[in-house]
């Protein structure tokens, strides 16, 4: 069901953790839903330098929160906000049918930590 | 890698004897058992023998067994023959809303066909109050559905006293116990049910048969119509290997009741003790005594079904969760939201399920595996604060 | 006693290949294929597989084939999911008089709940006109269902006409495939058809199995409700074992179906024209060349099938009849009826059905025995004078 | 299905054929319902002394009239009013439930024969 990729993002997952001095933080889900994501992003100079994410979810979850910090890790805000779910899933070599919404949970997370940041630069 | 199977209640392993029996069936005994010659006449005999087997471990007649294509096609058959052949008499049907899919759909599907359906609640173990019951007939139930043992707590009902309430009403009353059956004993006539469903795959014999028991007199019209096998009442070319193999599993189960019950009840109790002592944040669903012989089921709270069974799976262990993510749908278990939890906790439901072939090794090696599984999935989580 | 068996239209010996492909499946690939586990998902992969095979022959998409019971189960199935899916449209349905049971009884019982049914007559041969399935079409028809071969005669109908008739008027069309699904080429594409049944055992595959075709788009209810099994259109934990062995069986009959037709219709053809030429009094039954390749059917005058049958069981022949008596009714079969034959010679009708395995020898033992035997009997009957 | 004594009765059947001197003839059944039973008795004194049958019919039908004529053969006209289809059955070893029908034909059938043989000794 799950590809190689996955299970190895899912077994090993990459960035995991939290940034106490994150720049940006989103959360999308809800446990009622059966998944939380939550994003940490260190930022300087429009460049993500730093990424740490926490996932309550399922293996896909889990495997699509931690590449999609692997994608966005020193990409600039711009290159971040175009990363779609679908690039997640070619990145993991595909998902189950089933799955595939847990790639968009990725592809909010990201978008609203960069929000985050937006709406504190602002201030 | 060695596997370890911990998923009874999903589907068993075919047994070695069960197989046996099947393959000289499958190589010979072809014959359309309808037919008049020899062929026929040998299928028509299998089916007989097979019969009055399922009759007798279930102290029924044989003229109330109908082989069906398994349990969820028997269910369907009880609720919707009998609903349909009975609506002169009423529109009503009981049933709890920890029912299987197999009856809780057949019953939203009779809702649309103009039939009006009580889901009882159940308390925080997963149990019906048979009072409830009681207060729920009305002048226009027509049928009782309440499952004997619950798939995913395993919690079993008061059968026997709902079977009374529903004789004392003169209604219905059907019970799936595709669960049940080869768990726990089981006598049709004791138990004051009007029909009863079981299945073949949960009780070590083969997939796509199954049985509903129909007491004599009970009226209740066909699911599947066409030829006249069955006695009219189930058409379908008779699948003689399959219904010789399901008698032969029944009659195997039953004998080795006894000792099978409490070999599981050991190994589920050792099991429950040991993850509620060694996890913390986790709670026992289901009754703590009257569940199945052979199941457990804990939520584990923070963390997510699916990713634990995944973890399990990597090494060799096959669980099951009431986790909507192993569906892919959004809503976890209707059954554990029945009994109270929250849909965040639910989510983190684990069902180890033991069978016949389940040793204590295999039981040790997932209370080793699984608090190590369980912390590193607690690190990832959002929820979680160490 | 040598055994000879000629009722391959009843059902089939499994072929030896399929079983071979079935018997690992039993053992060890016996997991739930809706678990997460490598167990079940090693039977998810089996039955996606199988899926494609079915597709494949019958060039429809995997999507669109779901698995089933049996050919009965597919039947009623296509008629009772799309007469209550699409009752808002309208209540008419169209089909034959000389369908299977499978397809008559359930639109009997669509009777009982308010739709109108035509049944069409057929022509001496068996055949329906399209013309006629045109002329019965009206506003409220939503369905029209005729099979694509006679069990009994053997008939085969111009499926594609119909199918072209049903596309113009924009009306679900079923076709009855269980006979001619093995024997004849079938494209579901190429035929107009929106569903289709076929069935297990029919093809040398096992028993208890079959599948519905349902074309992309096509609005139709379930019939077994519960589980998500079947993309949530037919519950049910799956029988694996036996979906594998169906793909098999539909693999091997469709590669060798060229090349069996050609054996079958040659010792067809050389069976039919001896008994007509060696035996007075005797009819062929069906379309002399628009017939199934293996289907021979006679009506023998003043004497009973049963008696027949019996006589050739006797001496290791394995046939059928359409005789009332087999079953103990009292009517002989519709279908013979249908075509225009009296009560009387009805009865007397006898079908032997050729398959894969049947050899010349075989057909030769048949062509020895049978003038003494039906001599015997027209003897004894009080409505023969010789 | 069919017990070895019904199988014997219709491979073997006893007093198949007519009795052109028949004094009493019944005959039962209808071809529209696949059976049809004729019996020919041969009476002295009251005591039928030749009984012969045709049947039209399944085994069944052929074995209950066959082993009829040899339970009514040198019987009394009374004794042999008496037979009914169950003691048919009986001496069969049993019948099919499917097939009793056809042991009430060969009762019947030797019923309307003395019955002929009745109304014409009236006259
Ligand atoms: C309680 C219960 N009822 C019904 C069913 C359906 O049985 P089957 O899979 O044989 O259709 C199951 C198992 O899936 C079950 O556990
Ligand atoms: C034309 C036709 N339709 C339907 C069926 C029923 O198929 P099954 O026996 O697989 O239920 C049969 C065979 O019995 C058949 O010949």
């Amino acid at each position: 069901m799950y590809t190689d990729k996955v299970i190895d993002q899912f077994q090993n997952p990459r960035n995991v953790g939290e940034l106490a001095d994150a720049d940006g933080v989103g959360e999308v889900g809800s446990p009622a839903c059966g998944d939380i994501m939550k994003m940490f992003l260190k930022i300087e100079n429009d460049v993500i330098v730093d990424v740490k994410f926490k996932t309550f979810g399922c293996g896909a979850a889990v495997a699509t929160s931690s590449i999609a910090t692997e994608m966005i890790m020193g990409k600039t805000l711009e290159e971040a906000e175009k990363l779609t779910n679908s690039m997640v899933v070619d990145e993991l070599g595909g998902l189950p049918q089933e799955k595939v919404h847990c790639s968009v949970l990725a592809e909010q997370a990201i978008k609203a930590a960069i929000k985050d940041y937006r709406s504190k630069e602002v201030k | 890698m060695q596997r370890r199977y911990f998923d009874y209640a999903a589907t068993t392993p075919i047994d070695k004897r069960v197989l046996e029996v099947m393959i000289p069936q499958i190589e010979n005994n072809f014959g359309n058992p309808s037919s008049v010659y020899s062929f026929g006449r040998e299928a028509r005999k299998s089916i007989d023998e097979s019969r009055d087997t399922v009759a007798r471990v279930l102290n029924a007649e044989p003229k109330e067994i109908f082989f069906t294509s398994g349990g969820t096609e028997a269910d369907n058959w009880a609720i919707i023959g009998t609903a349909f052949a009975n609506k002169n008499k009423g529109n009503h049907i009981i049933t709890t809303s920890i029912e299987h899919h197999a009856v809780l759909h057949t019953c939203k599907y009779l809702e649309k066909h103009g039939f009006e359906v009580s889901y009882l609640p159940v308390d925080e173990y997963g149990m019906v109050d048979p009072e409830d019951v009681r207060n729920s007939i009305k002048e226009s139930t027509i049928l009782i559905t309440v499952m004997y043992a619950n798939n995913e707590i395993g919690t079993i009902q008061p059968i026997k006293k709902i079977g009374e309430i529903a004789r004392e009403n003169d209604v219905y009353f059907h019970t799936d116990a595709v669960q049940a059956f080869g768990s726990i004993e089981i006598d049709v006539k004791d138990l004051n049910v009007d029909m009863m469903s079981i299945s073949g795959h949960k009780i070590y014999g083969p997939k796509g048969i199954g049985a509903l028991y129909i007491r004599k007199g009970v009226k209740i019209d066909n699911l599947i119509h066409g030829g006249g096998q069955e006695r009219k009442k189930r058409a379908g070319t008779e699948n003689t290997p399959a219904i010789v193999g399901f008698a032969k599993a029944c009659e195997l189960v039953t004998e080795n009741l006894k000792e099978s019950a409490e070999k599981a009840i050991e190994l589920r109790d050792y099991m429950i003790k040991n993850i509620l002592e060694n996890i913390d944040e986790v709670r026992l669903n289901g009754h703590p005594t009257e569940r199945l012989p052979g199941n457990v089921n804990v939520s584990i709270r923070y963390i997510e079904g699916e990713s634990i069974l995944l973890s399990l799976d990597l090494i060799g262990i096959a669980a099951s969760s009431g986790s909507a993510c192993t569906s892919g749908a959004l809503d976890p278990s209707h059954v554990l939201l029945a009994i109270g939890l929250s849909h965040e906790i639910a989510h983190g439901s684990l069902r180890f399920s033991i069978g016949k072939d389940t040793t204590r090794e295999e039981v040790d090696f997932v209370l080793e595996k699984l608090p190590a599984i369980i912390q590193r999935l607690r690190d990832m989580s959002p929820l979680y604060n160490s």
